[in-house]
């Protein structure tokens, strides 16, 4: 006897092809099909272990000295995976021993770079140095510090690190929280004059770079474009988009 | 003032209000984080026993946060309903705690009675109850608000559809609006998180909706999740908007973290209202909160973050909205670590901004860096929908390709609703029915019925 | 029978039915402790996708234990009707799983397949669900058993009253029996676990209760849970036994280890059957069981856990239960480490034994060495009330003062009954609405207005 | 204005002097009342600790000693409070170092106390000892072994303990979990011919022995009697049971 078939197929699934979202799975009575729920299991069993798996570092530098940048290392005071997960806090930090040797590399930078791992290495591996490349012609002009390498890092390590360097700008490049659908997608966050203590509503955010998101060339330019508004205004963060504004609704105005 | 028990030979004290109500939490690990919580077991049932002994009334005189200093205490002093409270105004937190489990507690002594609450209150007598508790509470409340839908009414239950998209990419946002739609999702609201915030594009956004729910008569509306300024930039512009959103804290460092304070939402809501397009209703509000955004921005005032929490819904109720939710595994483990801890605050959120009088709705969500997984969501569909919640999230598969993190899905609503016999809006069943999504009881018809699918699979196509 | 699976490009490997079942096993301390879990999430899935693809016929094929080492094997094998599998017998686990989700199985189809299934195959396929897949299953699964009340009509809920006490007093028990009854518990049946196994005194507890029941004619039935062997004894001795109570195991072993065997039981049950005490019915059987006793003691063949408690429903199947309990959190952490692992084995002990076509109760409990707590019973209280479990227990304040261990009260009971708007049997709720404990909704009434309570306090007064 | 009151008092709270169980709480609606919802999350929270407090061991010797017994001291494969808990196989085996000490003390014994903290070392501190010098005066004519204190024991683990000192019956004296209501509650196993492998059918149990129970006298009385049955019969278990009866029908019949 032939089997009978309990899974109802949805027949919009040639609407698959617009988006990478899980549409058009299909159910069994009110239920996800196994194979989708099996699906969705194994994605998330990887995407947890996305969370884990380390930043190579030596690998990212040697890709970036490769093209030419210099490169600092930090670590933050997060002495675990499991305590850098538990406490942000310490992840905005730098150890005192990296501060201190940040101090020697001090100068007049108009941007730092940090290149931190965050929740996703894997991002951080994949795009950062790509990303660097397609900015670097767009910054001819300006003073950039050596390339900083953070690990364990947040966002707001950024700051204290472009505090110890002397730098206008921090630029941070890190891992965002990988998605079931998206363990490599990077962000991007820029902060003016960064110094311990700046918030968020202080900085300026590009997100979702990756291959399926927002493509590196385009976030790069975004991102010179962003670094330009933010040294012309000497400001970041949601006074930035108003200023902008201004000047836009400025040159339009006749 | 200062606060105390003993238990055998040793004895426990608080030096104030608020250390005492962070004692007494239940473990979380953001009030960890943030040096908060009880070192002991021991010594958090010794705050909650101490807790079970303040008057109500202490609330009033001894505010967490100084009135001074934080115009969110401003709002809550300065909108008490001293007549509301009179009711409960001699009780203990643990003598409400009875009295509001007491069958003398019905749905409508608790509507009269939400107006005369602080957050503050609400956050104590929480603490002193049972996941089992906060369940029976919540259910007596009833909060029904209206747009062009009817929400929150007893054994129903709301769906937003969240059809995000990493570049918002039009045509994918509408083939997630489709197959949510297909599903009998979208009852809530149909909001786009945008990953972007070019006013231009985010217009367009907006557009596309309003076209789709016009052209199709579907009984709810929309919202595009930007910073509110931008959303009252495009009610300027003359963007078709619903609802204006925003993510709101409960305290004013936080709001300004998020770049807000009260006045500017005074003067969204005023802008929406202003659009009169609801048709059932005026609540033009939809508000987004989680525990743990006050800490994270460094806001939090030595106040734990459930209290925070509770704060934010003081701010939510003095702008009438449609919808509350709060996001509640949203940010990560740093602040709830597991299950455990997202199920218990879940709970907590809910009932708390129930009894505020607040249409509360729950993101059952967890990112891919905490302790949990879908058989920590079952366990809260199943509590929050037993708790009476008025919606709950949609997204494709229960993932969401923009945000990173896993909310619930199109299914999930789906066996909720067969789980718990939960019903959608009035309105929202009846155009089901119609367009031959679902039958009369609301159980979807098998998808070669739907007479909808390809005027609407059409739409998708020629989007963007 | 090997069975393999490839990720990406790791391959893994199964070397039978056995290993693949323990490593597609949800995570749970106890299978760790067996060393038999899988060692990575990833080679968990992995096992999960495997097992997916076999087809539910290679269980009859397979053996987990050898046919001629044990009888349990041999009595699923020897019972299995081939007929009644014949609808799903061209499936594999995992179109098993859509099958029992889809509309197609209903509850009448799903009853008419129970006796096709083998305890194998229903664990396969549970591993296979979610929370939500358990619960939406174990829904449509109606059983329905008789003695003197009619427990498992959906919509309905029985309690056990277990008015445990450590030296057996007969006044103590009978307090704790009053307590309970006046809250509306006991419709599942009265049932003392013994402190002490001296016959005389059990013979004792017997006519206490027998007298109770027959002096205000309450449509329940009572169990003393001592050994079997001292059952068939009283039984022979002439003392009033309702119902004859065992722990059962999954293998021959594990049961040799509690003192019995199958003849053992169905001489208990002949002997049971003899007296003819039922009224509505001649299920006179009340089995107790839980994950990890096997591997307690022993007795598990290297077999995971979760399929070993299956096999015992296979046992209990034999005999036509009234009531099989699975005491799911009793042992201890090192079987079901935390409330989230107890609430998961739960879950599936109870859908297990009702797709098997048994009366599945579930003792929700924890002991004081695991990492549970009473939010924990409270979700997992709601989620089996949303299951349809026949039957919880009640104890007074969740407290058993004997076995040492936190179980659900008499208060919990009424919560679930509230929250979801559950029944008692319906001979029971009659006769609560005759004594005036509850009015006719099962609402309890104000204890003042409780015609039974002198003559029952002077019953408790005059014990022993 | 007075409060409302809303908590339901229970009609038979006079029935509370005739048990421990948590009775006639009252409730306020259908749910507990917040003094006695504390309450037990007081008792939850302590009997957690319970589990946690250590034997001392110091203290036991002293005790013992200055009865007069002599003590061994044992501890199983479980290397901590954690390990003890999830591995109960550890729990059952001697530490290597331990069996071979033992062997040192092997004799023709008929009995040997094993004193383990099991999961109350508070049962065993506080009622071990008593029981000892109850029990001793009922089997002065058998020859006994020195008293073993063993630590993260499980009941088994005097199945080797016996082999080891060649006892004829080996007796745990062993802290039960502790309940919520009942911290301090004592087990008695008694397992004839101990040696390992032996399983549960092959003992015997007496338990919930402390004051609100089973009284140490009693339970001394009992466990007299049994080892002098095991003795007799040659045997424990289920067993011993049958054999008991058979006894007591004999001794019965004219
Ligand atoms: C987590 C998160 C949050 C959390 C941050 C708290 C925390 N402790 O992590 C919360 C919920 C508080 C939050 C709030 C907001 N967020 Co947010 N958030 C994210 C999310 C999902 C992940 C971020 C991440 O992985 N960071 C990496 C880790 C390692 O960094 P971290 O140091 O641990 O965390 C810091 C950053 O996440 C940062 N951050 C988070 N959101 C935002 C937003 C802006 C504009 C800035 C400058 C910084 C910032 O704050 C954290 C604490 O310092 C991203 C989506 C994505 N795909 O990345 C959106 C995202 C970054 N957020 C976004 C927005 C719009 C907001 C809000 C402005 C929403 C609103 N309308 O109110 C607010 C305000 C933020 C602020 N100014 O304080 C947008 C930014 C769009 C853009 N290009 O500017 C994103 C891309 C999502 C989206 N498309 O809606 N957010
Ligand atoms: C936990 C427990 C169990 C568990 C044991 C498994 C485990 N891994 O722990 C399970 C559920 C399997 C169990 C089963 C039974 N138990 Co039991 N159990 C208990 C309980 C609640 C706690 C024991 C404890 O704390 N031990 C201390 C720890 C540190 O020891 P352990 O080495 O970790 O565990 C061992 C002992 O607990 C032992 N054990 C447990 N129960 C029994 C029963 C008997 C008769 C024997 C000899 C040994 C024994 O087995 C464990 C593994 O080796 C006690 C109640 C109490 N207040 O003590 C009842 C208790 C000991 N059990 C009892 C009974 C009757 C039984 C059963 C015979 C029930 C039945 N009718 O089938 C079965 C069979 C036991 C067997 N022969 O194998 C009675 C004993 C009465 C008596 N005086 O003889 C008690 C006192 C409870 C009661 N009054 O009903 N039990």
């Amino acid at each position: 006897m032939s089997a009978p078939v309990a899974r109802l197929e949805d027949r919009w699934a040639t609407l698959r092809e617009l988006t990478a979202a899980r549409i058009a799975l299909g159910r069994c009575g009110a239920s996800l099909p196994t194979g989708e729920t099996l699906a969705f299991e194994l994605a998330h069993a990887q995407a947890r272990d996305a969370v884990l798996i380390p930043l190579d570092v030596e690998a990212l530098k040697t890709d970036l000295e490769g093209s030419g940048w210099h490169t600092l290392r930090v670590c933050s005071r997060a002495s675990s995976q499991q305590a850098y997960l538990a406490r942000p806090d310490w992840g905005r930090r730098l150890r005192t021993e990296d501060a201190a040797e940040l101090l020697a590399s001090k100068g007049r930078y108009d941007v730092v770079f940090v290149i931190s791992d965050g929740l996703s290495a894997r991002a951080v591996q994949e795009h950062a140095a790509a990303l660097l490349a397609a900015v670097a012609p767009l910054l001819r002009d300006l003073a950039i510090a050596p390339v900083v390498i953070a690990t364990r890092a947040r966002v707001a390590l950024a700051d204290e690190v472009g505090e110890a360097l002397g730098a206008r700008i921090a630029v941070s490049l890190i891992g965002e929280r990988p998605g079931l659908s998206s363990p490599d997608s990077l962000g991007i966050y820029l902060t003016y004059d960064p110094k311990l203590g700046r918030n968020d509503g202080e900085r300026n955010c590009i997100s979702n770079v990756r291959p399926a998101g927002l493509p590196v060339a385009e976030a790069a330019a975004q991102l010179a474009a962003m670094i330009r508004a933010a040294l012309h205004a000497k400001l970041s963060g949601i006074g930035l988009h108003a200023e902008c504004q201004q000047a836009l609704a400025e040159s339009a105005s006749p | 003032m200062s606060y105390a028990t003993t238990i055998g030979s040793r004895r426990y004290g608080f030096a104030d209000l608020r250390t005492l109500m962070a004692k007494a939490s239940p473990l979380r690990s953001g009030d960890q984080l943030a040096g908060l919580a009880a070192a002991t077991r021991e010594e958090r049932v010794a705050a909650k026993l101490a807790l079970a002994d303040v008057p109500l009334a202490r609330f009033l005189d001894e505010a967490l946060i100084p009135y001074e200093d934080d115009e969110v205490t401003r709002l809550i002093v300065d909108t008490h309903d001293a007549a509301r409270f009179a009711p409960v105004a001699a009780l203990t937190v643990g003598a409400f705690r009875d009295w509001l489990l007491s069958d003398q507690a019905t749905p409508e002594v608790l509507r009269d009675l939400a107006p005369g609450l602080t957050p503050e209150m609400v956050a104590a007598v929480s603490k002193l109850m049972r996941n089992q508790d906060l369940i029976l509470v919540a259910r007596k409340c009833h909060v029904v608000t209206r747009f062009r839908s009817t929400i929150g009414l007893p054994g129903h239950l709301a769906v937003r559809l969240q059809p995000n998209h990493p570049t918002d990419d039009p045509r994918g946002i509408m083939a997630s609006t489709l197959d949510g739609l297909m599903y009998g999702a979208g009852d809530a609201v149909i909001g786009i998180n945008p990953a972007g915030d070019d006013p231009a594009r985010l217009a367009a956004l907006w557009s596309m909706l309003d076209t789709l729910i016009a052209r199709f008569e579907i009984p709810t509306q929309s919202c595009v999740l930007t910073h509110v300024t931008r959303q009252i930039d495009a009610i300027e512009a003359g963007v078709p908007v619903d609802l204006v959103f925003q993510s709101i804290g409960g305290t004013e460092a936080v709001n300004k973290s998020f770049g807000i304070d009260l006045a500017l939402l005074r003067q969204a809501r005023d802008a929406a209202l202003g659009l009169g397009r609801g048709t059932l209703g005026n609540n033009v509000m939809y508000f987004e909160t989680g525990q743990g955004s006050a800490l994270s921005a460094d806001a939090h005032h030595g106040v734990d973050q459930q209290t925070c929490e509770v704060r934010a819904y003081a701010v939510a109720r003095a702008f009438e909205p449609l919808l509350v939710n709060t996001v509640v595994g949203f940010i990560g483990p740093e602040y709830l670590y597991d299950g455990k801890q997202i199920l218990r605050a879940a709970l907590e959120d809910h009932c708390c901004g129930k009894l505020l009088g607040l249409p509360m709705g729950v993101d059952i969500c967890y990112t891919n860096h905490a302790e949990a997984d879908q058989d920590d969501m079952d366990a809260l569909l199943v509590m929050l929908g037993a708790a009476g919640v008025n919606f709950i999230m949609g997204v494709p598969g229960a993932d969401d390709i923009m945000l990173n993190y896993q909310s619930t899905s199109f299914h999930d609503a789906l066996f909720l609703r067969r789980a718990l016999g939960l019903r959608h809006t009035p309105e929202f069943a009846a155009w089901l029915d119609k367009v031959g999504v679902a039958d009369a009881s609301g159980r979807l018809r098998d998808a070669a019925d739907t007479d909808v699918l390809p005027a609407l699979t059409a739409l998708v196509e020629s989007a963007g």
